[in-house]
């Protein structure tokens, strides 16, 4: 009987002030995905980030084919075949997707010069294997979130791994971009990265040297024999119904315990909860969305909305205690529409109205004045001061509005409230005084809500605000919102899981290609009416109104 | 780590440098550690420490001022203008200079998040031309201020009788004292770190990016004019050819004592340090009478010492 | 009271403040004052800022040499009215005081060995209107605008001609720091401004060897050329003739002269209030001669 | 857009205010336009250039490199000593020269990427360490290389017989394309722009970071040798007191030509650009004769609006 693929056994990870891992246990066979499941905070990032040789285990051992390895660095885990798509991204805002995607393993030509033509031939015959709708040559640093995401999984999945470790692919994904990545996902474990296709034919002689060169076998990357044993998937995920369609084990761990590991023929939903936050949960769904309360007036309505690179006459009214849900696909629009709404972006035409009164809004301070919040989609660069605490960054929207006499900031004040917010949220974090670059993604996540929250602004619009987040706390989430749509505020939720787009929305608006396309009533809204609307496609004739 | 804690630890770490520095030349040479001396090493800190802490919000914040040396020239002159040539009484002429270090501060502000000029140029274009006005309105002549003695006063003269304690040094320690509670204790200061550490993300906080930076740019231009008090009273003369080169100096200071030109992280306490470290380094090689070419040599080998080591601890910190 | 910086072992020394000491014409003093301090077995410090705009780093440095409590000091000095409190201090301290270069004009200095700057750039004007028979466009590319040295030897070039020149017409002085680069460039500049140009005076070492270079590079025929101080690339220039002439002054003696009254000081000696080192003019007639060849330097 | 892409881009856009700058003095006086004076400017660009070039790749990368200035004045005295007090023939002299630039590189990159002190900091103090060498290696005196005529003929002498055109202008030319190859074609060129844009996610894609940031510095030290050796080829001598302040020059026409000092952003072309705008005003208000203190005002002001002009392109473009 061959050794599993990778094992861990009894690694210990210790950061100061925090038990990352202890006593974790794992092993992947080829051939198989093995989804790893665990509240924020329970340290599957971490685990990670050992076997792709970020962090250093204080104690265990990681055996490859039953040989004990230390890896020692990221070049060297993916010498050893291990490639990884972190939580957070690691992309190079200033080159292009094709240029990220091949760094370090750039077609080259007699050694020395970048040979251009084969890096976006090859990026594009991938691109195209893989049906992701990106431009080679499109700038990352532009991408949405969800488009970056797409780049990282095409370039962990041409650097032709044995194991391919995904840290949360599907946060920033919708359902029709995450099915297409499971496709992926089932061919890469049937026959690894090769089977994701050969080097395009078609490709100039440069570069036919490294045939799976053409899908990035690094020089160093392991030998062909290794594909031969088979390869194996690593798939982190809080969204726990898409675990059932794509893995065959379930690894469930537990404030950096392993708890048990089910084989999810077997396992129910409820089993892998349990495991997980170590009690039952209320089925999800049970508290359903209050009604609209009668008085509801519109509190804030858009006209004619456009920008210039995306937006067309995009209006929609948002009456008080309401919830808006805002759906479409990957470049829809939605995080535009929100941006150009709080003015972080420029816009061409439309009116915004609150109250009734036609306000402009040149920036998000304005914005945040006149009591509209926006949360960003992208935590790390636009949501969150990585660099400072948390109760630093809890305070940071609210400080001159709350925290504050004759501008000395009243630290005192700022540690109760952002105390309580922690709690509320359920937040993981030693202490007030953590760098928040120090937290778990999910907790990030929350600590970015909580900024509004404190803040208390009138209307409020999440962008991706479950992003991350363990379902646990996903519905002390929906709780907190449908609370806040309670005491009349205003809510607009732009959310990649339709599940949670119903589950939340009084009314929910669909977008496609920067147009509003359909909006539905709580009761009409369904999976397939809000596809239908997303995937309208922009009919010749009609131009812009 | 709250920015006050953060600085601490940095005027504990840096200063361990400084000490070891003082403490050498104490040994090597008998006339360094005197009171005499010692009060001229404080002295001879005002005008680049003055410079050094009006800049250092500025780093913080993300951005960089060149201007600071020209401009403490012709916030210099300025100040001669006003008092010998229109005969303003002192203390309205240097109110006078001081703000106008804060109009050019206010002019760098627009340009860099008004116009969205980068930093570096912005002030690069307003070091020269604050070098040219200051010749052009001292039609190329340093103003004395012979005929009022209370103007040296300011930096020369001792308001603890007999002390021989320089009224400059006590300017200093107060201008410090401001520049710390702004830093660590106001919304201001707060919003400096966080515009230095993520732009965007402060931005999307609803806080008024633009605006602050402007104010910060003019607080940092306030300082500069003062720089440019001091260094005319202790001259007795406003040099309008003198400035240039003390910007790069008050930046030193302020990176040696642990600030990032990335933004974000930084202290004042950290900026007196770098700049003590600075004028240390010059009065003891000078006092040790070392050849002058060597002194160069040896104060580049100093601060890269003095800045690993420095770093090192906070490692392992 | 002397401490280890008042001279070992009872050794006299002195502290010597210039106004520079990267350029020629002060490594040139320090030379002097080296030689004689050796010849009469006296410690010596030389000292000056980086460049002659940098008052306060010059009145520091001042202030460190009294902290050294030498037997005397010597200054020449960038701004005289700057560094008079500090003159003030040593005088409390019962530190002899010898100016150099240029007069501090205050009473504590015993004794002033230095030189007229603006009689000598006079004498420079005078060689080149006479060479150009008293008509035509001459240019100034001086090293500093604010600094005595450099004001001094613009007025007096500018002034010997406004007033005995009346046909030679005076294009604006332009200053480039005294670095032969920049000198040179805005050297051509004035050139192919000027394509009539034809005389142009260099005010020190680095701006005459930038205007040779100038008129070199644009390869312009004709134009004369006075400089000032001496150098290498200068003197030969003068003695193969593609300058016409310069100005000396006799920097190895000013060095000598500082250390000699220096000594006198502190023995309290009495002595002139004034010593002149005097000046020179030296072109391809005279560089060869004994007087003139060990007044420059190389 | 790939970095080359890019590079044209901004070349479009820089080029711009230059066009302008030039078309506006050639108008303005009739001196200013002919074969002549444009070789000046031509000619008067190259040492800044050379060192703008070189230094251009190190802030794309993110660093920074302060001892340029005077470590160019260290190479050329390097120079001098090997050629004339050594004797070596003037090719071994020159190639040594380069090569100790490439030394100083070596340090600073040593020193930013394995002792990870922060490049302004290493480079500062490597500038105030070759300043003092510079003075000891030549005993504070200019070597003149008066017996090797050949030794001025690789900056003023001429290989297009009769056309007075300077070898240094071709020179210039040469090292533009050498440093445009490197930065758009070749894999550390690529690098440079990543470790600049995201040195972190960079080092995870299995990148030795270090040892390219290593390389980055080592090729503008070879630059700055280079520098050396035109500015003391050009003066016929080597001039151990200058070089302070040509680095804030150079990097001023990197910043111009629209390299980000963020890192991650800028093109070669753009930095020639940026060099030539600098020396185009220079030659430009010196023909027309301005007052000099009046230069630096309108100096700075056209720096300023050439480049907002140049970034306003960029926004709407
Ligand atoms: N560099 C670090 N320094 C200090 N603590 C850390 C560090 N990295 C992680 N931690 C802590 O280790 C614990 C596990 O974090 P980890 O990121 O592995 O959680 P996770 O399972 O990935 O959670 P999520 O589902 O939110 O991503 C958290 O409490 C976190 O605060
Ligand atoms: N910050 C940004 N900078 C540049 N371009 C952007 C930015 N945000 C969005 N875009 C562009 O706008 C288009 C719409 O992106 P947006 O994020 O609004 O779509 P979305 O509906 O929010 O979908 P998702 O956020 O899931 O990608 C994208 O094609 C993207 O290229
Ligand atoms: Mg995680
Ligand atoms: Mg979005």
């Amino acid at each position: 009987m061959t050794p599993p693929l990778l094992e861990v056994r009894g690694v210990r990870k210790e950061f100061p002030g925090v038990v990352a891992l202890d006593e974790m246990h794992l092993d992947l066979n080829a051939g198989e995905v093995l989804a790893v499941v665990g509240e924020n905070g329970a340290g599957k990032s971490t685990l990670m980030k050992i076997l792709s040789g970020i962090y250093q285990p204080d104690a265990g051992e990681v055996r490859i084919d039953g040989e004990e390895v230390r890896v020692g660095d990221p070049k060297h885990a993916l010498e050893l075949g291990i490639s990884i798509i972190h939580q957070e991204f690691n992309l190079i805002p200033d080159l292009t997707v094709a240029q990220n995607v091949f760094v370090g393993r750039e077609p080259r030509r007699a050694g020395l010069f970048l040979d251009h033509g084969a890096l976006v031939a090859m990026t594009r015959e991938l691109l195209d294997r893989l049906h992701l709708p990106l431009d080679p040559n499109a700038q990352v640093g532009r991408l949405t979130v969800a488009q970056q995401q797409m780049v990282e999984i095409v370039k962990a999945l041409s650097q032709d791994a044995r194991v391919l470790i995904m840290d949360e692919p599907t946060a920033a994904l919708n359902d029709a971009e995450v099915e297409v990545l499971h496709g992926l996902i089932r061919r890469f474990r049937a026959g690894g990265a090769g089977a994701l296709g050969r080097a395009p034919s078609s490709a100039p002689d440069g570069n036919t040297a490294g045939g799976a060169g053409a899908l990035g076998r690094a020089p160093s990357s392991a030998p062909d024999g290794n594909t031969d044993s088979g390869t194996g998937v690593i798939y982190i995920s809080h969204r726990l119904e898409e675990l059932k369609a794509i893995s065959d084990r379930i690894t469930v761990i537990r404030d950096g315990r392993f708890v048990d590991t089910l084989t999810t023929a077997e396992a129910s939903l409820a089993d892998v909860i349990t495991r997980m936050v170590g009690r039952e949960l209320p089925p999800a769904g049970a508290a359903a969305t209050p009604e609209v309360p009668a008085t509801g007036r519109p509190v804030l309505s858009v006209r004619g909305l456009s920008t210039k690179a995306l937006l067309r006459d995009v209006g929609f009214d948002l009456h008080e205690g309401e919830i808006l849900g805002f759906a479409g696909l990957m470049g829809a629009g939605r995080t535009e529409v929100a941006r150009a709404v709080v003015g972080a972006d420029p816009t061409t035409s439309g009116t915004i109205e609150l109250h009734g009164r036609t306000v402009r809004i040149p920036d998000p301070a304005t914005a945040a004045r006149l009591g509209i919040g926006y949360l960003s989609e992208d935590r790390k660069q636009l949501g969150l001061i990585v660099e400072q605490t948390v109760a630093e960054n809890i305070a940071l929207s609210s400080l001159a509005r709350s925290f504050q006499t004759a501008g000395f900031v009243r630290r005192r004040s700022i540690a109760s409230r952002a105390a309580s917010a922690i709690q509320d949220l359920r937040i993981k974090t030693p202490s007030l005084g953590a760098l928040v670059r120090n937290l778990s993604g999910g907790n990030q996540q929350k600590v970015v809500i909580a900024k509004w929250l404190v803040r208390d602004c009138e209307v409020l619009i999440f962008d991706e605000p479950t992003r991350g987040i363990d379902v646990g706390a996903k519905e002390e989430i929906y709780r907190l919102v449908r609370e806040l749509a309670a005491r009349g505020k205003a809510i607009i939720v732009i959310s990649s899981e339709l599940p949670e787009v119903l589950r939340l929305s009084h009314r929910v608006v669909v977008m496609s290609e920067g147009r509003v396309t359909g909006r539905l009533e709580a009761e009409d809204a369904t999976q397939e009416s809000i596809m239908h609307l997303a995937t309208l496609r922009r009919s010749p004739e009609a131009g812009s109104p | 780590m709250t920015p006050t804690v953060r600085g601490r630890l940095q005027q504990l770490l840096a200063s361990a440098g400084l000490v070891v520095i003082f403490a050498f030349f104490a040994i090597a040479d008998s006339n360094f550690l005197n009171y005499g001396n010692v009060t001229n090493i404080l002295f001879s800190t005002v005008v680049i420490g003055t410079l050094a802490l009006g800049t250092t919000a500025v780093i913080i914040a993300g951005g960089i001022d060149l201007s600071i040396g020209t401009g403490m020239a012709l916030c210099a002159v300025v100040s001669g203008v006003l008092i010998v040539n229109s005969g303003l009484p002192v203390p309205l002429g240097v109110l006078g200079a001081i703000l106008f270090g804060g109009l050019i501060g206010l002019v760098n502000g627009l340009n860099v998040a008004v116009l969205k000029l980068p930093p570096f140029i912005a002030t690069l274009a307003m070091m020269m031309v604050a070098q040219g006005l200051a010749l052009v309105l001292s039609h190329s002549a340093p103003i004395y201020f012979s005929d009022h003695p209370g103007y040296s006063d300011i930096s020369i003269g001792s308001l603890i009788p007999g002390s021989g304690f320089p009224n400059a040094v006590l300017v200093l320690a107060l201008v410090a004292v401001v520049a710390g509670v702004l830093l660590n204790t106001t919304v201001l200061g707060r919003y400096t770190y966080a515009i230095g550490s993520n732009e965007d993300a402060t931005a999307l906080s609803g806080i008024a990016v633009r605006r602050w930076k402007i104010v910060i740019y003019v607080i940092g231009g306030l300082f500069t004019g003062l720089a440019g008090v001091m260094i005319s009273a202790r001259l007795g003369s406003a040099q309008p050819a003198t400035g240039l080169g003390y910007e790069l100096q008050a930046i030193a200071a302020v990176v040696i004592g642990g600030t990032s030109l990335s933004g974000g992280k930084g202290s004042i306490i950290g900026t007196l340090i770098g700049a003590l470290i600075i004028s240390v380094l010059n009065n003891g090689l000078q006092i040790m009478s070392i050849p002058q070419e060597w002194q160069n040599v040896i104060l580049g080998v100093v601060i890269l010492l003095a800045v690993y080591a420095d770093q090192a601890r906070k490692r392992t910190a | 009271g002397c401490g280890s910086g008042g001279g070992n072992n009872g050794q006299p020394y002195i502290a010597i403040v210039s106004k520079g000491f990267q350029h020629q014409f002060w490594q040139a003093v320090k030379r002097g004052a080296e030689q004689e301090a050796a010849k009469q077995g006296v410690r010596i410090s030389f000292e000056g800022p980086a460049t002659e705009a940098d008052v306060e780093a010059q009145v520091t440095m001042l202030t460190n040499a009294i902290g050294k409590s030498p037997t005397a000091i010597a200054i020449a000095a960038l701004d005289s009215r700057a560094v008079a409190p500090i003159l003030r201090q040593a005088q409390t301290n019962k530190i002899p005081v010898v100016a150099f270069d240029s007069g501090v004009d205050s009473d504590i200095p015993v004794t002033t060995a230095s030189t007229n700057n603006k009689a000598a750039a006079a004498e420079a004007a005078k060689h080149l209107a006479e060479s150009l028979g008293g008509t035509g466009k001459v240019g100034l590319v001086v090293h500093d605008q604010t600094s005595k040295s450099g004001t001094d030897r613009r007025d007096g070039f500018v002034e010997w001609m406004r007033t005995n020149a009346p046909g030679i017409q005076l294009l604006q002085p332009q200053y480039g720091g005294g670095d032969q680069a920049k000198s040179a460039d805005i050297t051509k500049a004035m050139i192919a401004a000027n394509p009539d140009i034809k005389g142009i005076y260099g005010a020190n070492e680095g701006s005459a060897i930038g205007v040779l270079k100038g008129v070199q590079e644009s390869g312009v025929q004709g134009i004369k050329i006075v400089g000032f101080d001496s150098g290498k690339a200068q003197v030969d220039a003068v003695a193969s003739g593609q300058m016409l002439g310069a100005i000396t002054q006799n920097p190895v003696g000013m060095g000598e002269e500082v250390v000699r009254a220096a000594i006198k000081a502190s023995k309290g000696e009495s002595q002139p209030k004034v010593i002149d080192t005097g000046f020179f003019w030296y072109d391809s007639k005279n560089v060869e001669s004994p007087q003139i060849k060990d007044v420059l330097y190389q």
